[in-house]
């Protein structure tokens, strides 16, 4: 049994409005160090061993969509 | 530092060799490299219309009702004294394909802005959707990125969804069609035009920042290193809704101002496209800087930055003086707001970067793409399928049973599953709901409403696309008498293959021919379209199809009508004949396997004669219910009353079909028939009404019990519990696509 | 409260992600016959109305969670005010939410159960008629309403929940026609079929279903009715 | 500048309906091997300084909502 978590995050070059508007959120709270914001999906869950290949696999297959989203696997015992 | 021009460029542009020279004649010289990504654009299909524009001239312009629109992004029609409703139909096919959610998305995006460009407050979306078969896990995939792509968008906006269409057929599954239509209302007297005018006049862009989305097929102009890192060029566009809400709203109070000249929203090639439209309409020039362009990306080249595809941006020429008014409305809207340039006398599209002139063509002969009369050739299945003969089908012995399995296939099936998941309400006009024949939305301040549909059937367009076509047509229109409305205006979404091979050409072209003659037939101007070419996947092209949607004007909105049976003790009414219609049909295809036969014959003048007895019937307030039989025919239109009602029936075939077969009778999809059910007492008038216009009319039984029982010959051969149809029904979509 | 002589005066909140605005103006005014004014988001001042509402939509995208970002504009420190001063306040859906992000209302607001966005008609029952958004009503009777959210599964922890049912503060639940709070009858999965809830002091309101979606019988029922004329009888009430 | 990451989870006492929905998906896809999956929200961002508690701060206000959410930060120069 192993821990796995996922980050799923829109490609740089996309456009991610929702981060936009949060950062100018933030701005307009008095958070004006704040800059780059961006938003992605988290995925935590608990894979039979540690198979790093089978979890890339499910996040091309069903849990980002390639085209739009980057992501990155974190494995853990 | 200026490229050479080499033939790869062109041809990778999908510019032919003949089409460059063209462009050196129309210029007078080499085009730089800008200008020949803009040539590209403007002469593209998607823009231009090159190979479809001659038989696009065949539709009508005019109708019975006003459209008072010429040559803008949507036409309308004047639905109500002063009051024009301005709709269109686009199609996000391809980019849906990709990546559904963002790609269905973005059309409900694109297809309203070209309503709010016209200064109408947009009231309410379609959606017609074509998947290939649900037990396809793509096409489940592709079904459900789709739909919440439209939902994200369109709830988002707060413009309600209220009806659309459903579709899955193999033909489809390497190439869905995601088509949406979009309705919105104006005062005849305020519509808004794209024609730049007044020389001096600022041009303004608004809205979103542009990067480089969609840039696609110009990448080539990329410097070679660019041009090798894919990545820095999504082709996916990406809809951001809050930001296209505010630009909707703050559009409309600009336009309040009285300042605004002229407005275009960006879509396909961004600038170049309404650059060039906005100066060609108008006559006149314009001079524009591409460093004042907001812009989301660093180090930007000219070209992409024409070309960008960004999504929620529109072009304004304000008058001269007034800028800082208009200006101060988008920034209160947190929008970008920035004078690019302004209008000449000239008509040179000059565009500069960083002062440097960069492009300089004649507006004119941008916009003025070549025209290209295609080769059409009838294909060979056509004379096979034309020549099929029922009469080795089996007729099976249980028609309960086909009724059960027709009403639990994804295409006859209940779209609730879609419609729940839209906004339907907002806006507060949805006077019938979604589910029905049309929805009808009631015009706040007026007497008057509009009944709106959209149809359309690859399946009959395949078989015989001249009919087919009539035959969609005549469907939505006989869905809008249903509801009470008086159909008063199309628009279309021709999706069709690749128009080079001319026996798809050929079928866009019967389609287009067929549509012209039903229009001037029922005297509907078709106000607006879209053409989508090259529908096709490795494995062949789609059924050419092409969805219509048409607007009906309900004089009083109240004197409504809705398809569910709603008394016990109602009498059952048929209006039209039943014939032996079995070819092209939903049962045919999905009991049978089979997809073959000459569509049902369409005699245009009886469709007339039914639709406008259902109209004054319905107007005169004598009809309890109003439903059209299309798809699985008779017997799954009396399911649909029932189902909707929540009621029985019992009822028996008319006994004059003695010539037609049993299945047909039940299954066949004859067009021109409404049933209809209405108090004893009324049936004598419709009666009436219906020998007026000449219409046939059978009575067929009565509303009441639980169950629908349907006799034939004195023999009962469809009988089942409603509430068990209802189940089937309802559940048949939720249970493919949930598990 | 001030209520000037006669009707009660409405301003309806206006964020730039507002979309049910329009419609309750309608109501009220066109519908009821009752003067209300829109309010634009960066106002601070709600002098001279009576009741506040905050209308559907989604204030700003709804990007993060719904609400969140609508809570720090400024008319909210205005709304909070004009609440702690016994003013009436009205979140309808996306109110609603940010009525909870912004505190003025106990629990939150998670994505619906069935994971998708649901718009529909559907029956709520009334809890109480001691508010003055209610009092036109009976309590126990059904209302048939339209809904039109994606997150509308409320949610309370259950100390929460035991205090605002000591303090009579759930004001309305999802139920059959028939008026039974059953599972099936909870469109989002709701806490306790919760549709509707009221602050400790009464005066502020906020409900998933939209009353102003069925204020005219031509759009398939006018309970939402009761709403307003609870509210309009307020005003009566007091002058 | 530094870069913090914020990793929001519902709490978990709260049923996550969108992670099971996920699940589901991966066992049907025939990854029956994964459980207890649950989604969050990812952001990222450029800050001033690295000062954690502004960035709780942040959190706490906009970012997450303490009644449902809980939060996680990372932050690194
Ligand atoms: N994709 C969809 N989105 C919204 N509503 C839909 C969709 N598909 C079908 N509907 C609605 O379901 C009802 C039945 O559709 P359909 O079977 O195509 O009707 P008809 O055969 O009368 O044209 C219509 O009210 C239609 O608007
Ligand atoms: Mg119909």
């Amino acid at each position: 049994m192993a821990t796995a978590r996922v980050i799923i995050t829109l490609k740089k070059t996309i456009m991610d409005a929702q981060g936009q508007t949060v950062e100018k959120a933030l701005h307009n709270l008095g958070y004006t160090g704040v800059s780059n914001l961006r938003i992605g999906k988290y995925v935590e869950m608990t894979v039979e061993g540690r198979d790093q290949e089978r979890v890339e696999e499910m996040c091309r297959k069903l849990l980002a969509n390639p085209i739009i989203e980057d992501f990155r696997i974190e494995l853990e015992e | 530092m200026r490229m050479a021009i080499e033939p790869r460029m062109w041809r990778e542009l999908g510019l032919s060799d003949e089409e460059y020279q063209r462009i050196v004649e129309a210029i007078g010289r080499d085009p730089t490299p800008t200008e020949l990504a803009m040539f590209s654009v403007e002469w593209s299909e998607h823009c231009g219309y090159p190979r479809s524009r001659p038989l696009l001239a065949l539709l009508p312009k005019e109708g019975k009702y006003t459209s008072p629109v010429e040559g803008g992004d949507a036409g309308g029609i004047e639905a109500a004294p002063g009051l024009t409703v301005l709709f269109k139909m686009e199609s996000h096919n391809h980019p849906s394909q990709v990546e559904p959610f963002q790609g269905a998305a973005t059309g409900v995006g694109g297809i309203i802005r070209d309503i709010f460009t016209m200064g109408a407050r947009p009231i309410a979306v379609l959606d017609p959707l074509r998947f290939g078969e649900l037990d396809q896990p793509m096409a489940r995939y592709l079904f459900n990125g789709v739909v919440k792509g439209i939902a994200f968008y369109g709830n988002c906006l707060g413009i309600p969804t209220v009806g659309g269409e459903l579709q899955f057929d193999d033909a489809y599954r390497g190439n869905c069609l995601v088509n949406v239509m979009a309705l919105g209302v104006v005062r005849t007297d305020k519509i808004v035009s794209g024609r730049g005018t007044g020389v001096g006049n600022p041009v303004i862009i608004v809205g979103n920042s542009t990067g480089r989305d969609g840039i696609g097929g110009a990448s080539i102009l990329a410097s070679h290193e660019l041009a090798e890192d894919d990545e820095k060029r999504p082709t996916v566009q990406i809809g951001d809704p809050f930001t296209e809400k505010c630009l909707i709203e703050a559009c409309l109070e600009a336009l309040e101002t009285g300042a605004i000249v002229a407005m275009k929203d960006m879509g396909a090639a961004g600038i170049t496209c309404t650059t060039c439209e906005m100066s060609a309409a108008g006559g006149c020039g314009m001079d524009v800087e591409l460093q004042k362009v907001p812009r989301r990306e660093p180090g930007m080249e000219p070209w992409e930055i024409l070309m960008s595809e960004s999504q929620e941006r529109m072009l304004l020429v304000a008058q001269k003086g007034k800028e800082d008014e208009v200006l101060g409305i988008f920034r209160k809207w947190g929008l970008n707001a920035v004078v690019i340039g302004q209008l000449t006398g000239d008509g040179l599209l000059r565009v500069r970067d960083n002062g440097e002139v960069v492009a300089e063509v004649e507006a004119k002969k941008l916009a003025e793409p070549p025209v290209y009369h295609l080769p059409a050739e009838e294909p060979a299945y056509y004379r096979a399928c034309q020549a099929w003969d029922p009469s080795g089908l089996p007729t099976p012995k249980d028609m309960t049973a086909v009724l059960r399995d027709l009403l639990s296939s994804p295409n006859l099936a209940s779209p609730e599953w879609v419609y729940r998941q839209y906004d339907h309400m907002v806006q507060t006009n949805t006077v019938v709901l979604p589910g029905g024949d049309a929805a009808v939305l009631r015009l706040k301040g007026y007497r008057q409403g509009i009944g709106v549909t959209a149809d359309g059937n690859g399946r009959y367009c395949y078989l015989d696309p001249y009919l087919g076509t009539q035959l969609v047509l005549a469907e939505a229109c006989r869905n809008l008498v249903c509801v009470g409305a008086d159909p008063a205006g199309v628009t279309d979404c021709l999706n069709f293959g690749n128009p080079e091979k001319p026996d798809r050409f050929w079928q866009f072209k019967r389609s287009v021919e067929g549509l012209a003659d039903a229009c001037r037939f029922f005297e509907l101007p078709v106000v607006s379209g879209n053409v989508s070419f090259y529908n096709e996947a490795a494995d062949g092209a789609i059924y050419p199809t092409p969805v219509l949607g048409v607007v009906g004007v309900l004089e009083d909105v109240r004197r409504h009508c809705t398809a569910g049976f709603k008394r016990s003790g109602d009498v059952i009414l048929l209006l039209g004949k039943t014939r032996d219609d079995l070819g092209g049909t939903e049962y045919l295809k999905h009991v049978h396997g089979l997809v073959t036969g000459r569509p049902p014959a369409l005699d245009l003048d009886l469709e007339r004669r039914v639709q406008r007895t259902c109209l004054e019937a319905v107007r005169a307030g004598l009809c309890a219910s109003a439903h059209d039989c299309s798809s699985g025919g008779l017997a799954v239109a009396l399911a649909e009353c029932c189902m909707w009602g929540d009621t029985g029936a019992r009822v028996t075939l008319p006994a004059g079909e003695t010539e037609v077969r049993l299945d047909a009778r039940l299954f066949g999809e004859s067009p021109s028939r409404i049933l209809i059910s209405a108090a004893p007492d009324n049936a004598e008038k419709i009666r009436e009404i219906a020998g007026r216009h000449g219409a046939p009319l059978e009575l067929l039984g009565a509303v009441g019990g639980d169950s629908l029982t349907v006799l034939a010959d004195g023999e009962p051969v469809i009988a089942a519990p409603v509430a068990e149809l209802k189940k089937l029904w309802r559940s048949a979509i939720p249970r493919l696509m949930e598990g | 409260m001030t209520a000037t002589a006669g009707k009660l005066r409405f301003g309806i909140v206006v964020f730039p992600g507002s979309n049910c605005e329009a419609d309750t103006w309608h109501a009220i005014h066109d519908e009821m016959d009752a003067p209300v004014e829109y309010v634009w988001h960066e106002e601070t001042n709600l002098d001279g109305y009576d009741c506040v509402i905050l209308p559907g939509g989604f204030s700003y995208g709804d990007y993060l969670r719904t609400g969140a970002v609508a809570r720090f504009s400024p008319v909210m420190g205005a709304v909070q005010e004009f609440a702690a001063k016994g003013g009436l306040v009205l979140g309808i859906c996306n109110g609603f939410q940010i009525l909870l992000e912004a505190g003025l209302l106990p629990g939150a607001m998670l994505r619906n159960a069935g994971q998708k966005f649901v718009c529909r008609y559907l029956h709520v029952r009334v809890e109480t008629t001691d508010t003055p958004f209610t009092r036109e009503m009976t309590k126990g009777a059904v209302l048939r309403i339209p809904i039109a959210h994606g997150e509308g599964n409320y949610y309370a922890d259950p100390d929460m929940l035991a205090e605002m049912k000591e303090h009579d503060q759930i004001v309305f639940r999802y139920c059959t026609a028939e008026g039974e709070s059953t599972p099936e009858a909870n469109p989002n999965g709701s806490l306790d079929n919760i549709a509707g809830v009221c602050n400790r002091d009464r005066n502020v309101l906020g409900m998933m279903p939209h009353p102003e979606r069925c204020t005219d019988p031509i759009l398939g029922s006018a309970d939402g009715r009761l709403v307003w004329e609870s509210l309009l009888e307020v005003s009566r009430g007091d002058s």
